[in-house]
């Protein structure tokens, strides 16, 4: 589904990403972390094309995303994208949130768009709230939105950017929830996030990252029992244990 | 200072108590009142005025009198004779009814009539002449009223541009964004004077409107005010005044217009 | 303080009718003035953060050129300047046949003027709080143009409806310049006024208090539009 | 139009010097004065006491409404009458500048003030230092960097404003410019000059005041 | 030590605080939890007086804090306080930002207060970024110079609210560690925090709270086996599942 091969990125001469390779199958969800500052947002944006690296390739269902013969935002219509801090559109209802990029990528028509972002909406459990700006809703609640905006695309895959890091400690479950089920119905997904116990419940595979480079890609339960890397065991210590 | 200035003839108690009087000047309205290339006050008013201050001195048998010149504008030339800062105004303002409010005049020391100036190539000879072209006026100045009723009485077709000094009237018409700049003909001599060709240049049309220029002293002095009245129809009578006339205007070839004369005859006296 | 107050002056016909034209030319030319200075500076705030390299020079230069010359010096290069460097009779035509030629002129300089500072606050408000939007908005398959047209302009605009105002407030007193092109607008003809009769206090408190009332009414409309949008929760809210 | 004539600049040089020499003293003495007087306009303005705030707040209001040249003219007539002496156009223009600038200074010293994030008073006032030294030592170093760019930005409005002081007979820069001009008839090469010159100023000044403010640690 | 009775506080007609009653023994340490707005924040600023209330009485030390009498900066200079957001002066070192209060309050000259600093700053594991500015340290350095700073005027007590929730959640424990030390050691210490590993190791009581009123007062054993409210219950099963 998502095979990245030895991707390189820098900005100025700072050398952000190195020598990555990573795949992700259909149907898988695959979690990644590492230390801030070591490069996960960085590759998760380089898989729809957000980022421009300078060497290797990354393709998605076969399409490279590099190539400029690409249609981008094609492509990315068909992968999901949920950011740490929500980036719901401010001036919109959530259902224009949900329905925007329905109704000018994918041409439904307003009525039709509406429709599936209400039925999208009612499955994250927000049914209630198609009328509320994001203000007017809690961190939890607007992640829940903008998990609905990208499902309203039909995506083949979702890329998630540390999900949860911006939310109060009581609205991270209702979140995390929402992403459990996506996983068991089966959704390719690649996941950015801290939240071992979540890493622990619905990941096939670990990917663990320290300054710029994929060091570790274990099946989950390697991970955490027997990791391959010194920091990485060192970052799960810190992590796991207050 | 402000409290001072309420009672009656104060300009007189301060000249005995000082010997000084103050003399309001401007820098540049030639041939009225100006800075020479010594920067020393001097013009038609100025000399005018200089000859009131001696018989000021006389009248009041004082042994001398210091003139104290402070510069004006036209902007804060009534304040500041309003407040008492200058005793004389020295320059030639146009005596109004309303004006006449804040500050007193005293005789008529100069009449000025409105005429135009226009480039000679204009061929512009005479105010009928002005249909359909655009005439230049200084806001504030004694010539708007002038023009506005000129336009009224021959049904004049034109268009009026504001300027805001006699600087930006010559501008206008040697540019030709105006065909004729319309003003008080005393400001035209310093206009050609400083224009860089002044022959391209020619004062056209009949002396129109009546607009008597005297000196202005603050109110509640009514001393000082009738000696200068009284010292300016000396003059007038004697034969200075048009004098003084002469060694300024003439030089431009103008001479002690009729209606000027008839002001001085009326403000002078018999033997 | 030897003054003699005479507030009948305002209501002389003559005076009274200087005045209120004044008023209605310092109203005419400030709105002329803002609709020119909107358009350009949406123009130009949008064309700073264009893909294309030289609508971006064009307008940086454009913002830098016409923001760092004092108003009045453009006032006169447009007035003064530009009818003596372009031909003849374009010349003259610009002087003489043109209509209205003083309040085009001085349309035309404030409104560019006003421009140039309108464009940096759209530049801004676009980089503040529209851009950041810009991936959340291609990775939902919009083409960028789209992301622009549909979400980073619209937020962008909605967030500088305040300081808008300030910039609205600064092209109404702005047109008070064109009185050294011989406009006669609010400020000239109040000292017109203090001119003829001496009363400086009366006429200077008349242009004052249109400049206020014409301020309050300023700042009102664009609060209204600022509520009507909700640009002041667009601005505490980090989005 | 008539043959460029770049030698009228040389000619006219001095002359344009003096008029440089009083606009530079009309932005030092506004931008000093005004920092003054707008640093306590915005401490009125910040006190939670409506007698302080509410005048600091309306004087301010009105000065941002009134232009410049309006304000010019009233400082004009009004300061000879109110202390009954000629005080000549430089002064009343000091004057009037330093009192209309300082509404825009005080603008800048406040938004600089509540720019300073709220927590850090509270973290100097939890170490028990008083609201004077907390003040002193904590919110207005930081404030005063967040002001810098807006200062050097308002040394810039200033400095184009000193243009204005035209309408009170003074010669600035571009008066002294326009002298010239109308005195020679040279308006294009003066006037060129001129805005070359402000270009020149005003834009070193705003690039400055950009770069600073790339600089600033956010 | 710390004796809260029945403090009361709004914000115009929002009733932040209702009836909050309350003691810190000497030597204890309490951890304050609940939901987002529930009023923590605003409570634990009512103690050193940063946020005036309008009814009931705070006292530290015998003293009142809302009496007019009180000299407000001498007992806050006895409290030391530590924020979610460091706070940390950016325009100062990390040396100047512990020295300042001793200099200005304490009255120390600089070089006894510098020393002082030192010792403070090698205590919390910092003794080599003496003269960083705040900008070139990383969140949980930050935090522990600010807890430096608070320490360096030899404080009765000590308040936080929620020190680590700002933080990189790698950086986490070395300021959960140095806050450990501090209880160990015997510190009075009130501590806003979700982080129930802490607690559950140090805190002698629990203060939960919801909606302004302070819902359970109880020992830390009970509260995580058995919460007297539903409403505690369900936040911590929220907080401890992920
Ligand atoms: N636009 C940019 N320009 C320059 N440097 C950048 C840019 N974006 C990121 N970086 C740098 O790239 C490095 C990796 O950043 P990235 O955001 O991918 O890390 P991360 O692993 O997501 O960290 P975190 O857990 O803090 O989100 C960092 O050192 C960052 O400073
Ligand atoms: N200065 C203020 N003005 C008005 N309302 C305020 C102010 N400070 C706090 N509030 C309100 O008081 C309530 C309690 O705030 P507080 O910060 O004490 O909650 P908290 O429990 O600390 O929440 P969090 O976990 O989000 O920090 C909130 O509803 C908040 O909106
Ligand atoms: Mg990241
Ligand atoms: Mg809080």
């Amino acid at each position: 589904m998502i095979v990245i091969e030895d991707v390189h990125k820098s900005y100025g001469n700072q050398h952000i990403l190195r020598a990555c390779s990573a795949t992700v199958s259909l149907g898988e969800v695959v979690v990644v972390c590492g230390p801030s500052g070591s490069g996960k947002s960085t590759l998760i944006k380089c898989i729809n094309g957000l980022v421009p690296f300078e060497r290797g390739t990354i393709t998605v269902d076969g399409v490279s995303v590099s190539s400029p013969k690409t249609d981008l935002p094609a492509l990315r219509s068909r992968i999901g994208m949920v950011f740490q801090s929500f980036e719901l559109y401010p001036h919109m209802t959530a259902l224009q949130n949900v329905s925007l990029a329905q109704i000018h990528v994918l041409k439904r028509s307003r009525a039709e768009a509406d429709a599936r972002s209400e039925k999208i909406l009612a499955r994250v459990g927000l049914g209630d709230k198609r009328d509320s700006r994001p203000s007017q809703l809690s961190g939890g609640q607007q992640q829940r939105v903008s998990i609905a905006r990208a499902l309203a695309m039909d995506p083949q895959a979702m890329l998630f950017d540390e999900p949860t890091s911006a939310l109060d400690p009581e609205m991270i479950n209702e979140v995390l929830e929402v992403m459990q089920e996506l996983a068991l119905e089966g959704m390719t997904m690649m996941v950015v996030t801290h939240e071992m116990g979540f890493a622990q419940r619905v990941a096939d595979r670990v990917l663990f990252m320290d300054r710029g480079q994929i060091v570790e890609d274990t099946p989950k339960a390697q991970f955490f029992t027997a990791p391959v890397s010194e920091r990485a065991r060192q970052f799960l210590t810190n992590v796991l244990t207050h | 200072s402000s409290a001072g200035a309420q009672e009656v003839d104060s300009i007189v108690k301060k000249l005995h108590d000082t010997q000084t009087i103050t003399m309001g000047v401007r820098d540049a309205l030639f041939p009225y009142s100006y800075l020479d290339d010594q920067k020393n006050p001097t013009g038609y008013s100025v000399e005018f005025c200089t000859r009131i201050i001696d018989d000021i001195k006389s009248e009041l048998k004082l042994p001398e009198i210091k003139i104290k010149y402070v510069p004006v504008t036209i902007q804060n030339r009534q304040a500041l004779v309003a407040n008492g800062t200058i005793d004389l105004e020295c320059e030639g303002t146009v005596n109004t009814f309303g004006r006449n409010k804040q500050v007193d005049f005293s005789s008529v020391s100069y009449v000025s009539s409105s005429q135009m100036l226009v480039l000679k190539s204009s061929g512009i000879k005479s105010y009928d002449d002005l249909n359909g072209k655009i005439v230049a006026v200084a806001t504030g100045g004694s010539s708007e009223p002038d023009l506005k009723n000129l336009v009224a009485e021959k049904k004049l077709n034109i268009r009026i541009l504001n300027v805001d000094d006699h600087a930006a009237g010559l501008i206008t018409v040697e540019t030709r964004r105006a065909d004729a700049y319309f003003s008080d003909n005393g400001a035209f001599y310093g206009l050609i004077r400083q224009s860089k060709k002044p022959d391209a240049l020619e004062i056209v049309g009949d002396e129109y409107g009546y607009a008597p220029q005297g000196f202005m002293v603050p109110k509640l002095n009514p001393t000082i005010l009738w000696i200068v009245n009284h010292s300016m129809g000396k003059m007038f009578k004697s034969g200075e005044a048009e004098a003084l006339f002469n060694k300024w205007f003439g030089q431009f070839g103008a001479h002690v217009s009729p209606k000027l004369r008839a002001a001085w005859s009326t403000q002078s006296y018999a033997e | 303080m030897n003054y003699r107050w005479d507030w009948s002056i305002l209501f002389k016909d003559t005076y009274m009718g200087w005045l209120w034209s004044g008023l209605l030319w310092t109203v005419i030319i400030s709105l002329a003035s803002w609709a020119v200075a909107l358009t350009v500076g949406l123009l130009a705030g949008t064309a700073r953060s264009a893909p294309s390299r030289s609508a971006r020079l064009l307008a940086g230069i454009y913002i830098d050129v016409f923001r760092n010359v004092p108003p009045l010096v453009q006032l006169f290069l447009w007035y003064f300047v530009l009818p003596e460097v372009v031909p003849d009779s374009f010349g003259l035509w610009l002087k003489r046949d043109l209509p209205y030629p003083e309040i085009v002129t001085a349309v035309v300089a404030i409104g560019l003027f006003a421009g140039s500072r309108v464009a940096e606050q759209v530049r801004a408000g676009i980089e503040a709080v529209g851009a950041p939007l810009m991936p959340a908005a291609l990775a939902t398959g919009l083409r960028p143009a789209q992301a622009f047209r549909l979400i980073v302009l619209p937020l962008g605009l909605r967030a500088i409806v305040g300081p808008l105002t300030s910039e609205f407030l600064i092209t109404v007193k702005l047109s008070s310049l064109s009185l050294t092109i011989g406009v006669l607008e609010l400020t000239a003809q109040s000292r017109h006024v203090e001119n003829y009769t001496f009363q400086g206090f009366e006429a200077f408190t008349f242009a004052t208090i249109g400049y206020l009332v014409i301020g309050l009414c300023v700042t009102g409309l664009m609060r209204f539009i600022d509520i009507r949008i909700g640009g002041a929760a667009l601005r505490k809210t980090p989005a | 139009m008539s043959d460029f004539d770049w030698g009228i600049i040389a000619r006219s040089s001095a002359f344009l010097a003096e008029g440089m020499a009083l606009s530079a003293l009309l932005v030092l003495v506004a931008t000093v004065g005004g920092l003054i007087l707008g640093f306590g306009l915005a401490l009125m303005r910040l006190s939670s006491h409506w007698l302080l705030s509410v005048p600091a707040s309306t004087y301010v209001t009105v000065m941002r409404t009134l232009p410049l040249v309006l304000v010019l003219f009233w400082f004009y007539f009004l300061v000879p009458l109110v202390i009954g002496r000629p005080v000549g156009s430089l002064a009343s223009a000091l004057l009037a500048f330093v009192l209309f600038e300082a509404a825009f200074y005080c603008e800048i010293v406040r938004a600089g003030i509540s720019n300073v994030r709220n927590g850090q008073s509270d973290a100097g006032l939890a170490t028990g230092l008083r609201r004077a030294q907390v003040l002193r030592l904590i919110i207005l170093p930081q404030a005063l960097r967040a002001m810098m760019p807006l200062i050097l930005n308002q040394i810039v409005i200033v400095f184009q404003d000193t243009s204005l002081v035209y309408v009170v007979s003074l010669h600035d820069f571009l008066t002294a410019a326009s002298v010239v001009a109308s005195r020679d008839g040279r308006a294009t090469e003066m006037y060129a000059l001129v805005a070359l010159v402000y270009l020149a100023i005003c834009l070193g000044t705003t690039k400055a005041a950009e770069f600073y403010r790339k600089g600033l640690p956010t």
